[in-house]
């Protein structure tokens, strides 16, 4: 059955490997292989075990049965990224950076180049330098990494694992956060890699990506080794149909007509931060409005500014009308406005507690009686949250850590909703979430709509965007540079506006 | 016109009888300014011995000390910071602890430690016989803490007087409360207790009357002097009869003398011991000073 | 199957947490037995009300430094907090009994004023923290030493000695028995379900653990960071208050060495009782039999002579050192990484 | 565009971290003002040498408290180990004498104890917070206790003293000066310089960054975080015996009560000094300014009798509190969320 893998061109190979995390099997005698010179895909649904056969293959995690071979030997690979030296090299699915430490220190981390037994950091920086320059990205190879945008951070991620130079490079979702500019930029690196001859293993939800650059594709369906193929013999259709198991029709929903006449629940005027100037937009009920641009166009600024989660430097804010300057994010809540973060590693869950207490934790003033906690309204909204946003947990009572990247996404959307906001925010509502999630979560959005609430999409995510936006804003270098609306949303525009090839004054 | 500056250093009051050595000192300085305007008094104080070697530099550097008195935190330490303040000319006063080097004083006025320790011990002998029992409680683990109770262990040594245990109170009120407590849970027959100090005895006292065992002849002894201890003796306490002297006010005789080797015609260099007195109920009041805060 | 699963797992689970839970309770009963073995006295009623009421200071502090903790902050000046609260309320007292007298009224005076202070002083140390943004260590080793001094100051280096008279009312406060558990112990209980409750039942609790778990998670929940953090420090206040409403009537006085390395004991108690000293992960239960092992080693010590007097620091360092090995599991593994 | 917006990043970035840079030194040129507006005589030559010579001590250990710090972790042992380094070292010593003499045999004899002594004491809290997986906080609040019990055992409650005569040999070490400069302050210089380029040019210190930064990223990039750790710790014992050996000289003697209080006096120069103490970040030059800082103080109060002697832990904290605040910038901010 696993006439794909031939062993004699294969650098690195899984198989018949099982995982189980205590008594809890993830991974079903999956057999997987990487060749030089190729891409190879791996899709599947949240939580279907990419990630997990991932750190398997790159010494991360140890099978709990079968075989890692590497150029054909069996080998037991080294802990903690210690493959390193044997040259496999993954990018974890969250980000790994030292915050505190910069770009370049972050690059070099634990193979610093030295001089006389002292640090270069010059030539480190240069280095860095270079390495940007060649992708066309503008990073500063002193930045901390604090300072730096998430998809810069990724944009960092990349280039430090591109840098190591290895013979296997895992890349485990590296475009979740990505728009598709810089998704652009990366490929072209990638392409550069394969043309060198390394092997190359991509993890993507954004299938049209695995379509456009990879060679061959694996998918995987609740542990299990369902499939592997040449790409071409894939659609995007099929694709998405053998990752889910069912047919994926009406993937975007039906957009009912938007209310150009109804009551603006959301405005503001010339609203400045530091990295924004004059913003006004205005946000009707009923509305889906879409907020495209580049990385650190300042989309994650605005919205951060409007819920008081950063400083405002003037400028109007009106929610229905009233003015609404924030004092805190829980006045923001209150009166119905709520803001989903994209981070949700650093910004958005509890790593280290269960899922109850995160599920809750935004809207946990609701949660209380008699001022105690109610718990048993806890686990009802917990077992809501699971049952609405398709949260798959093996174990309930499992941390959120050990939950699949997509399903912390999930919760992280669920514990957002539970406040029952009038006017939600969503940064990325579907990163790193599996095509089946992805259409409910749609149609979620569409449903919220229609039951008269307003949605804020920010999205890197083109088809996203055009699919379920009534209207689209795009913004450049803090500022809102164009709007689309209706039929007039397309990617042509939308790119067009976001690089700065067209500029029209916003009238929100 | 050019004063005559005295720095008088001695460790940071963290106890009551520290402190009534630093109110004494300040009485002095007042005093003593008021007598002779062109005598200056510095008083510093320091939390540690390294501190106070660091606050003698700044007399000599910084105020140019004509004189030295100080209470030493620890004799060996400070020895060598005090012969640096000797070379740099200025007359040194020592007071109540001996630096480890002689002849680097020229003065010294101290009280008696081991005298104190003998005096308490032989008092417990005019009240105990042969077979009773009785508990220790030490000060801080220190040179004066084991000359008292060397010369206390000594006296009673050959008395038939049992020393049950003797454990650490640091000279604390806290502490000797506890240790007290603790010595009541597991020796059931106490006759008398050393507290070594007023402080300790204080604990003590309140232990005893916790566990109800203040009666049936049970006495604490302390020692030191302080005001409290030396009223209820006035009033004829019966569980705290007696005390050791170990006057807080020798810091001021120090500064007397010190003076009166710039002012007086008469040779005043030497030593000036202070006895270890049993103040009893008969002597009490000579050794009362209600404003004091010791 | 996935049913099955999540039973085992649940199990799994179950035992490393346990293992966790008892560490400190095991540890606890260990230094029971030595102690009983030492000297069978150890185990006497009065030896046990004695090490009960002992705890109760240092057991209701440890309380309120479990929410300060748990919220990943820390104070340092809850010994000092404690001598200064009680020279003030001494000093308060004496001065009450012209207008007052020297009964009940003067003594709720003074445990007004406690309450007051401790209030104050946790505000303080909690606004330094928040508004002023420094360090929680920095701002609580600097009122550390102010409150230290103060008291020194108020007292004049010596000691504050409550009116006997007032010491009369106040005694039973310390020295009574209710059901024949003394005072403080039932106080000590209180406090301990109070705070329970409020760290596992309530809003506050849950936002202290999820502050203390990562900061800016707390932030982009809604959370009030700065207030809820500064609240921690004001119960702490408020916990050094009411214990030291027990302490004072025990020998009526205080001094600048009262206090001493309390902070350290607390800090410790919640430390050995399974908290994390980074933050985010608390436990009053913990707390509680934390402090009752800090006191048990001091009481075994008394209990015995044949350790030298000078070693007890060594058997104090050695025993909590290794009540903590006990209960280390796989706990610090996952408590380590920061993110 | 993305261009301006990373020059504004990188722009902003500047003005905060020079503040947070000059902050420290510009509350100690402050300070000096403000001793020098007291009494001229603060910056008389005699003056100035005398407390470089005493920030010596506190300085040196605060290098090697920078490491643990940046590392994410803390030793609160420091002054009790050099109590009882000193007073081993002093034994040895006075015991070698018999064999070699008083000359610099013996004091050399007694140094390299010292060194090994440190070595050995940092290794065990290293090996007890790494392997043994207990926190520092409690591994290094135990140690000390055992270390200080330790000392005041073998000085049996009282004082360890150098033989005179090894004293007259050894004395030089403390008392000299070479180019005009105390002996001690040399010490204190190399140790600086030595630390600095450890902290911010070898791999040893980027290492201990990435740790107190990020536990799991650091074990993620291959390095060995337990062996880092323990590094620090055996660093921090190292510098702690270079202190002792420059500290015996002085006073010739060691007690139950040298170095009290020194691990947060270094703690608190670290942090003054604009470390982190989450970890993540440290900085060696901040860290010499606060320990000149913390002895400037001490220096200052002794100048002056304007303010009651009990009032100095009142001054003291206050000055602690405001040279931080001066300092705090918009960084705490940006460091608290462990993210
Ligand atoms: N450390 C862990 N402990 C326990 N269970 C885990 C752990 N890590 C992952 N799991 C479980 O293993 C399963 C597979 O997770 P994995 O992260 O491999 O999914 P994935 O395919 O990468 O999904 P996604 O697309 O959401 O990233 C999930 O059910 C997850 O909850
Ligand atoms: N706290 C901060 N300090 C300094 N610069 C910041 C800060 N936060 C954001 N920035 C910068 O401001 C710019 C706007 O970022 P923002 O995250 O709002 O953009 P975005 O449109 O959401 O894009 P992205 O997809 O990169 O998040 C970025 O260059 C970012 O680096
Ligand atoms: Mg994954
Ligand atoms: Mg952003």
């Amino acid at each position: 059955m696993q006439e794909t893998i031939s062993n004699d061109v294969s650098v690195l190979a899984a198989e018949r490997v099982s995982k189980s995390f205590g008594n809890v099997p993830v991974l079903f005698s999956v057999s997987f292989d990487i060749c030089a010179g190729e891409v190879h895909a791996l899709i599947g649904e949240n939580g279907a075990g990419k990630s997990t056969l991932m750190k398997i293959l790159s010494g991360f995690l140890e099978t709990t049965s079968g075989a890692i071979r590497l150029d054909g030997q069996e080998i037991s690979l080294p802990p903690d990224g210690q493959a390193e030296a044997l040259g496999i090299v993954l990018i974890h699915q969250e980000l790994n950076l030292a915050e505190q430490m910069t770009v370049a220190e972050n690059i070099y981390l634990g193979r610093e180049l030295t001089q006389h037994g002292f640090i270069n950091s010059s030539e480190m920086a240069r280095r860095a330098s270079a390495m940007f320059a060649e992708f066309g990205l503008d990073i500063s190879p002193s930045a901390r990494i604090s300072d730096l945008s998430i998809a810069q951070k990724q944009m960092v991620e990349i280039v430090k694992a591109i840098s190591r130079n290895a013979r296997v490079l895992i890349m485990d979702e590296p475009t979740a956060v990505l728009t598709e500019a810089e998704t652009e930029l990366f490929f072209k690196q990638v392409r550069k890699l394969k043309a060198g001859g390394t092997a190359i293993v991509f993890v993507s939800h954004k299938l049209h990506e695995v379509k456009e650059i990879a060679d061959r594709v694996t998918i995987l369906r609740d542990g299990q080794w369902i499939t592997t193929k040449s790409v071409e013999e894939f659609t995007l259709d099929s694709m998405a149909q053998m990752m889910v198991g069912r047919e994926l029709s009406d993937f975007y929903p039906p957009m009912n007509e938007a209310d150009v006449d109804a009551e603006i629940v959301l405005e503001t005027r010339n609203l400045n931060t530091k990295n924004l100037k004059d913003i006004s937009f205005r946000l009707r009920k009923g509305e889906v409005l879409g907020f495209a641009g580049l990385i650190g166009s300042g989309r994650t600024e605005l919205f951060e500014a409007i819920c008081s989660l950063e400083e405002r430097q003037g400028g109007a804010v009106q929610v229905s009308g009233k003015q609404a300057d924030f004092r805190s994010p829980a006045e923001a809540r209150d009166a119905g406005i709520v803001y989903l973060t994209k981070d949700r590693k650093a910004k958005g869950l509890l790593m280290e507690q269960g899922m109850r207490p995160n599920m809750t934790l935004f809207a946990l003033p609701k949660f209380t009686r008699r001022f105690m906690l109610d718990r048993a309204a806890e686990q009802t909204a917990l077992e809501r949250g699971i049952r609405r946003f398709d949260i798959r947990a093996r174990n309930p009572n499992c941390r959120t850590r050990e939950l699949s990247g997509g399903n912390q996404q999930k919760l992280l959307l669920a514990k957002i909703m539970e406040a029952e906001p009038r006017i939600v925010i969503i940064d990325e509502p579907t990163r790193g979430i599996d095509v089946g999630t992805k259409q409910q979560i749609y149609h979620f959005i569409a449903a919220l709509a229609a039951e008269g609430m307003s949605v804020v999409v920010i999205s890197s995510e083109m088809p996203e965007i055009i699919g379920i936006c009534h209207r689209v804003l795009v913004m450049r270098s803090g500022r809102i540079t164009g709007e689309l609306t209706g039929d007039a949303i397309n990617e042509n525009e939308i790119v067009r506006f976001a690089a700065g090839l067209k500029e029209e004054r916003a009238h929100g | 016109q050019e004063k005559i500056k005295i720095g008088v250093s001695y460790p940071t009051p963290t106890h009551a009888w520290a402190a009534g050595m630093n109110w004494h000192a300040e009485k002095a300085e007042e005093r003593l300014e008021a007598l002779y305007p062109d005598v200056d008094l510095i008083l510093v104080n320091s939390p540690d011995p390294g501190a106070q070697a660091s606050a003698l530099e700044d007399l000599v550097s910084v105020h140019q000390i004509d004189a030295l008195v100080v209470l030493p935190f620890e004799s060996e330490p400070l020895t060598d910071p005090v012969l640096n303040v000797k070379k740099s000319g200025a007359l040194i006063t020592v007071v109540d602890r001996g630096l480890s080097q002689p002849g680097i004083e020229d003065i010294y006025v101290a009280g008696n430690n081991p005298e104190l320790g003998r005096v308490s011990a032989v008092y417990m002998k005019s009240r105990l016989k042969d077979g009773d029992n009785i508990v220790v409680l030490r000060g801080i683990p220190t040179l004066i803490d084991n000359e008292r109770f060397d010369a206390f262990m000594a006296e009673i040594e050959g008395s038939g007087i049992n020393v049950l245990d003797h454990k650490h109170a640091n000279w604390n009120r806290d502490d000797g409360f506890e240790v007290m407590q603790d010595f009541l849970s597991r020796f059931p027959d106490i006759d008398a207790v050393w507290a070594q100090d007023d402080d300790i005895a204080i604990g003590v006292v309140a232990a005893l009357k916790q566990a109800g065992r203040d009666g049936n002849g049970m006495f604490v002894v302390g020692g030191a002097g302080m005001k409290e201890t030396i009223k209820s003796i006035m009033d004829g306490d019966e569980l705290v009869p007696v005390d050791v002297l170990y006057p807080p006010a020798m810091i001021a005789t120090a500064m007397d003398v010190t003076v009166a080797a710039f002012k007086s015609n008469g040779p005043v260099a030497g030593r000036y011991i202070l006895g270890a007195t049993l103040i009893t109920p008969e002597n009490a009041a000579s050794f009362y000073f209600p404003d004091s805060p010791f | 199957m996935a049913d099955i699963m999540t039973n085992q797992v649940t199990g799994a689970r179950t035992t490393t947490m346990d293992f966790k839970t008892y560490g400190p309770a095991v540890a606890l009963l260990l230094l029971c037995v030595i102690g009983f073995m030492l000297n069978p006295a150890f185990l006497s009623e009065g030896n046990i009300t004695n090490l009960l009421t002992r705890s109760a200071f240092i057991g209701i502090i440890a309380v309120g430094a479990t929410f300060v903790i748990t919220a990943g902050g820390i104070d340092l000046s809850v010994g000092s907090m404690a001598a200064v609260i009680a020279g003030v309320m001494i000093i308060v007292m004496n001065n009450s009994i012209d207008t007052f007298g020297t009964g009940a009224t003067t003594v709720l005076i003074g445990c007004g004023f406690s309450i007051l202070l401790g209030l104050g002083a946790g505000w303080i140390n909690g606004m330094l923290t928040t508004k002023g943004k420094i360090e929680a260590f920095i701002v609580t080793l600097g009122t550390m030493g102010i409150f230290r001094s103060l008291v020194t100051y108020f007292a004049d280096g010596g000691t504050l000695s409550l009116n006997h008279d007032v010491r009369g009312t106040y005694r039973p406060v310390y020295y009574d028995s209710i059901l024949g558990l003394p005072f403080p112990v039932w106080v000590f209980i209180a406090v301990s379900v109070a705070g329970w409750i409020l760290l596992n039942r309530t809003t506050f609790g849950r936002y202290c653990t999820a502050i203390g778990s990562n900061e800016a998670v707390a932030k982009y929940s809604a959370i009030k960071v700065d207030r809820i953090k500064t609240w921690t420090y004001v119960l702490q206040g408020l916990c050094v208050a009411m214990a030291t409403i027990i302490y004072v009537p025990r020998l009526g006085s205080a001094s600048s060495s009262t206090g001493v390395l309390w902070e350290l004991e607390a800090i410790a108690a919640v430390i050995i009782g399974g908290t994390v000293l980074k933050g985010g992960y608390g436990r009053i239960g913990g707390t509680i039999i934390g402090a009752l092992i800090l006191t048990t080693i001091g009481n075994i010590l008394n209990f015995t002579d044949v350790i030298s007097n000078y070693l007890n620091g060594t058997m104090q360092g050695l025993i909590i050192i290794v009540a903590v090995l006990l209960q280390r599991s796989d706990w610090s593994r996952r408590a380590s990484p920061k993110n």
